[in-house]
């Protein structure tokens, strides 16, 4: 168990506990980007590279935006249901 | 500090849940429904992690050097991608409910009584 | 012997091509290709069937055959429980096709590739040998079958899809743990080679919480409590065609996987500790039927009401496993056979009842049904089949339960079995003789907030198409067909031997052996259970008569009894809620319980 | 039940499966001394038998290939889930969709879309480099497919939206999508034809540490990669037509 795995997993730990403790979902994807590019550091870490490729491209892009997405689709029916 | 990783995991594991739990927005759920589903990436390659070991890729370590198992990247290589689009159909419901419901507290869907 | 990988391959390349061609393709077309596929995999299924017969047929992937003893591909073991369990789901398949046909507009082709990849998903999960293998067949039926909850976007539909995605999202993450657990106790994910690599370790707690891990996360999706609540939300709002697969195929597999995972996986190193196993196997079956049963007879909505009565009936396949015994799994493969087929038919009797009279609200329903005959008759026919009366399958798995609990000691269950199937054929009966006769008091006692009047298709039709009674017909039949058949207990008493026997598994899988043809001991149905079919069909009737006649004036005995039940039913009924927040601290709580249980019993600190 | 009361249940609960988990994982070999056979076997004959340099690789769609064709039947079908749910309820959105003609391009800011403009090249440079080596290097079709979705979703940014004409891209992603699922499956049967065991690798395995080697390896990265490339744009097309259809309206 070296230093920097150490430091990795605690990292880990720590942004998974931000995200699930950060209510508002708009500010929880960053946190979540976060977390995912923590994550792809451990992978690499762990000697894993392939995973930390994959944790990149959906933990730190794909996810977020699709959550952002998601988002933009609730706020803008919401704004449509107040304007009508 | 040997059991760090394993610690790690199974608290993320719980954090997760207790997120999903507590959720008043199907979209944070989701999300946490996400770290959850971390804790078991980490499991699984803390499980097949050897000391000194390298990436099982051959591209420019010598042959029958020391690796890492093969294996557990195998399974959780696929599984990072899968599960982004399984958390892309929750996200779809979760939009549906809010179409159908005018809101995203999972508390207030409730049309299941009984 | 390519028949195994072609009948989970040929419905994903149908899936792959419909895709391909959406946009040129219409309706009729994708049916066909669908229906064609779902044919295949039947035929495909019944063949593994014949040739797996009486032996274990293995076929490595990819040519990869064990080397030094160390299973390098993924293999498929094919023993006649599981191509059985394949058959009877792809001939569910067939079925809800056929009545998917007329029954709404769907989006062409979407619809269809979705029911093709749940086949080869439950498919998969019936054949496969592997660990990790059975978790990605676990997961992509999941994928689908959330995706077809969903798939009517009415009000309800998206929270029932919503609850049955989030718990059966969380019971695959439980599985993938407990495969973690294993691959770092034992290098090695193919079933058979963790059996004998569990064997060479330390039983210590590493092993019996892996397997309660997987245990549990398997029975989240045969739904046995208290990781039940999911399905009744999921099943009343699927379209009916898909309750129909959900029903008859997709909570029984739960209970074979636990099944093969100990017999094949956990029992050569565990089974000494059976006696305790089977205990909390047994007690937590015992509780899902009398839950399930409770709550059947407790609803207005018919769909849901079906949907408890398979809870109820996973208990008594979860007991019949739980017994360990071949006479005890003997009498739960031929339950989940004829019952399958028994709820298959009513829920497509349900579909023609939605289709014709546009209501699944009991109250509503009362004597709209009049001039829709036949369908009346299929509903007697299903609530005999869950009486578990003497023509039925169903009466010959509940007789053989009951021998096998009787000669384990477990007397004091037979009366659980026996409630359970008076209230749920009293509860098909009730709404059968309301709808189709006009019985019963025009005060309806609580009419369901979700009744799916006028969701399913504007205008009522005038008549039902074949396309929709016949497979209902089919399948009440199959129900009636399995009870016939001769020789049928020695036979599948033969393969439940073999089922249960874990060794003779490694053997073939890694070795080749043939395993030994165990003896088959004759069997004749005893006395006693035949009483019982007779306490159960007269049970049914009396509480179903009770339940329409029974409160007649405001004072009357018999409503002042169905203000009693309504009163000591508020708090099941108040903890099934419907929010998912809810169904999570349950789960948990439930891994908690039960799971430890398992992992005490299967190891007494 | 209220939800103080959801929270007590999930604590005892939370707390026993805690002990159960921790029972469970203190029988785990101490981090780094795992040692199983299966890996190590996988490891020595990998590299000799298919002259594919990334284990990792070789595992995955050769020795292991049914789990990746079935993780990749899952992607699938979630992305048609996606599709199904979120396409039928855009059929009776009570937001009037926007007329084609007046839809105003979507990055507004210069920077983003010049920068954008000026990534789409070499970031889709990079996913086909991915999805080709990844037998090789570190890569591989879902990698690789993933990495190309990015790159087309930064043409969207770069104001030159997806053209939701009559040849609508969005179908054009749901071919990529399926001929990449059915493509595996087709690969895979065509082992079973050629060498008479599903998912056989039956091309000749080229040379080792060179593009052509891996036998059918390369080549179920490159559907693996054109189906994860579909799905991940047909789900972003899905939420972004939603959002796309009525964005302008607000502004005006």
């Amino acid at each position: 168990m070296t230093a920097v795995q150490a430091v990795a997993l605690i990292v880990v730990a720590v942004a998974g506990t931000a995200v699930v403790f950060t209510p508002d979902p708009s500010r929880q994807a960053i946190v979540a980007s976060v977390f995912g590019l923590s994550l792809a550091l451990l992978f690499f870490v762990f000697q894993a590279p392939d995973v930390a490729l994959s944790q990149i491209t959906v933990g730190t892009v794909a996810l977020p935006a699709m959550i952002l997405l998601a988002l933009a689709k609730v706020r803008r029916r919401e704004r449509a249901r107040n304007d009508s | 500090m040997t059991f760090l990783p394993y610690a790690v995991s199974a608290w993320l594991f719980l954090v997760g849940l207790f997120g999903v739990v507590r959720s008043r927005n199907l979209i944070h759920l989701v999300v946490c429904l996400s770290v959850v589903q971390a804790s078991t990436y980490v499991l699984l390659l803390a499980v097949g992690y050897r000391h000194g070991g390298a990436a099982p890729i051959f591209a420019d370590v010598p042959l029958g050097s020391r690796t890492v198992d093969p294996v557990v990247a195998t399974l959780t290589l696929t599984d990072v991608v899968v599960e982004a689009t399984v958390v892309a159909l929750l996200l779809a419901l979760a939009v549906q409910a809010h179409k159908r419901f005018g809101t995203l507290d999972p508390d207030q869907l409730g049309a299941m009584r009984g | 012997m390519a028949i195994a990988p072609l009948t989970v391959a040929v419905p994903l390349l149908a899936a792959g091509a419909l895709t391909a061609v959406a946009p040129w393709v219409n309706r009729p077309i994708a049916e066909v290709v669908a229906l064609g596929a779902a044919l295949a995999a039947t035929a495909l299924s019944i063949a593994l069937l014949v040739q797996a017969g009486d032996g274990l047929d293995i076929y490595w992937f990819g040519g990869w055959t064990p080397r030094h003893g160390i299973a390098l591909g993924v293999s498929f073991a094919v023993d006649s429980f599981g191509a059985g369990l394949a058959a009877l789901v792809a001939a569910l398949m067939v079925a809800a096709l056929i009545v998917m046909w007329r029954y709404r507009d769907t989006d062409a082709p979407h619809f269809q590739v979705l029911m093709l990849v749940f086949l080869s998903g439950m498919l998969g999960f019936c054949l496969s040998g592997d660990l990790f293998d059975m978790f990605v067949f676990f997961e992509l039926m999941s994928v689908a079958a959330f995706a077809l909850a969903g798939f009517k976007v009415e009000e309800e539909a998206v929270e029932g899809s919503l609850n049955f995605a989030v718990t059966n999202t969380i019971g695959s993450f439980l599985i993938l743990t407990g495969i973690a657990l294993v691959y770092g106790r034992t290098g090695a994910l193919n079933l058979a080679q963790v059996g004998g690599a569990l064997v060479g370790g330390p039983s210590d707690g590493l092993v019996v919480v892996a397997f309660a891990l997987l245990a549990c996360g398997f029975l989240v999706k045969a739904a046995v409590v208290p990781f039940h609540f999911w399905l009744a939300d999921a099943y009343a709002v699927a379209p009916t065609p898909v309750c129909l697969l959900f029903a008859g195929a997709m909570s029984e597999l739960g209970v074979y996987a636990v099944g093969r995972l100990w017999f094949d996986a956990f029992a050569p190193a565990l089974g000494s500790h059976a006696d305790a196993l089977r205990a909390v196997l047994i007690v937590a079956g015992s509780l899902t039927a009398v839950v399930g049963a409770v709550m059947c007879f407790a609803q207005d909505h018919v769909k849901r009401l079906l949907a408890f009565a398979t809870i109820a009936y996973v208990g008594l396949f979860l007991i019949g496993l739980g017994l360990l015994t071949p006479v005890g799994l003997a009498g739960a493969a031929i339950y989940i056979v004829s019952d399958g087929l028994g709820k298959a038919g009513l829920f497509a009797s349900v579909g023609i009842v939605q289709h014709r009279l546009r209501h699944v609200s009991e109250a509503r329903l009362r004597g709209l049904g009049r001039d829709l005959p036949f369908t009346g008759l299929l509903f007697l026919a299903g609530a005999l089949s869950f009486a578990s009366l003497p023509p039925f399958g169903t009466f010959l798995g509940k007789s053989l339960i009951e021998d096998g609990l009787s000669s384990a000691g477990y007397e004091w269950v037979v009366p659980i079995l026996v409630l359970t199937s008076v209230l749920t054929s009293a509860a098909v009966l009730r709404v059968a003789a309301g709808a189709f006769l006009g019985w019963g008091t025009a005060v309806p006692r609580r009419v369901s907030a979700l009744d799916e009047s006028g969701s399913e298709e504007d205008a009522p039709r005038g008549r039902t198409p074949p396309s929709m009674y016949l497979p209902a017909l089919a399948m009440i039949l199959g129900a009636l067909a399995v009870g016939t058949i001769p020789g049928i207990a020695e036979s599948v008493q033969g393969a439940a031997a073999r089922f249960a026997d874990g060794h003779g598994y490694a053997a073939a899988v890694l070795n080749g052996t043939t395993p030994a043809r165990p003896g088959t001991l004759p069997y004749s149905t005893a006395g006693h259970a035949y009483a019982y079919a007779a306490v159960t069909g007269l049970g049914a009737v009396a509480m179903a008569a009770l339940a329409l006649f029974g409160n007649r004036g405001r004072g009357s005995a018999g409503a002042r009894l169905a203000d009693l039940g309504e009163r000591a039913l508020a708090p099941l009924r108040a903890v099934h809620s419907g929010r998912v927040g809810d169904y999570v601290a349950w789960l948990v709580s439930g891994v908690a319980a039960l799971g430890g249980a398992l992992a005490l019993a299967l190891h007494p600190i | 039940m209220t939800r103080r009361g959801r929270m007590v249940l999930f604590g005892f609960g939370a707390v026993g499966l805690a002990a159960l988990m921790a029972w469970g994982l203190a029988g785990l070999p101490s981090f780094g001394d795992f040692d199983g056979a299966y890996g190590t076997l996988l490891s020595k004959i990998a590299v000799p038998e298919r002259q594919a340099s990334s284990v990792v690789a070789a595992v995955t769609f050769d020795y292991r290939g049914l789990d990746t064709l079935g993780e990749e039947f899952i992607l699938f079908a979630a992305a048609v889930g996606v599709l199904v749910l979120l396409r039928i309820q855009r059929g009776e959105e009570d937001i009037p969709a926007e007329p084609q003609h007046s839809r105003l391009p979507t990055g507004r800011s210069l920077t983003l879309r010049s920068v954008a403009t000026a990534l789409v090249g070499p970031v889709v440079l990079l996913g086909l480099y991915i999805v080709s080596h990844g037998h090789l290097t570190p890569g591989g079709g879902f990698q690789g497919g993933l990495v190309l979705a990015a790159g087309l979703l930064l043409a969207y940014l770069s104001g030159a939206h997806l053209r939701l004409g009559r040849a609508r891209p969005v179908s054009a992603m749901e071919l990529s999508e399926a001929a990449g699922a059915a493509g595996f499956a087709l690969i895979g049967l065509g082992g079973l034809v050629f060498a008479g065991v599903f998912l056989e690798n039956f091309l000749p395995t080229g040379t080792f540490r060179s593009l052509i080697s891996g036998g059918t390896i390369p080549l179920a990265n490159v559907a693996v990669g054109a189906e994860v490339m579909g799905a991940t744009l047909l789900i972003l097309a899905e939420l972004l037509d939603q959002h796309l259809l009525t964005h302008g309206r607000h502004r005006r």
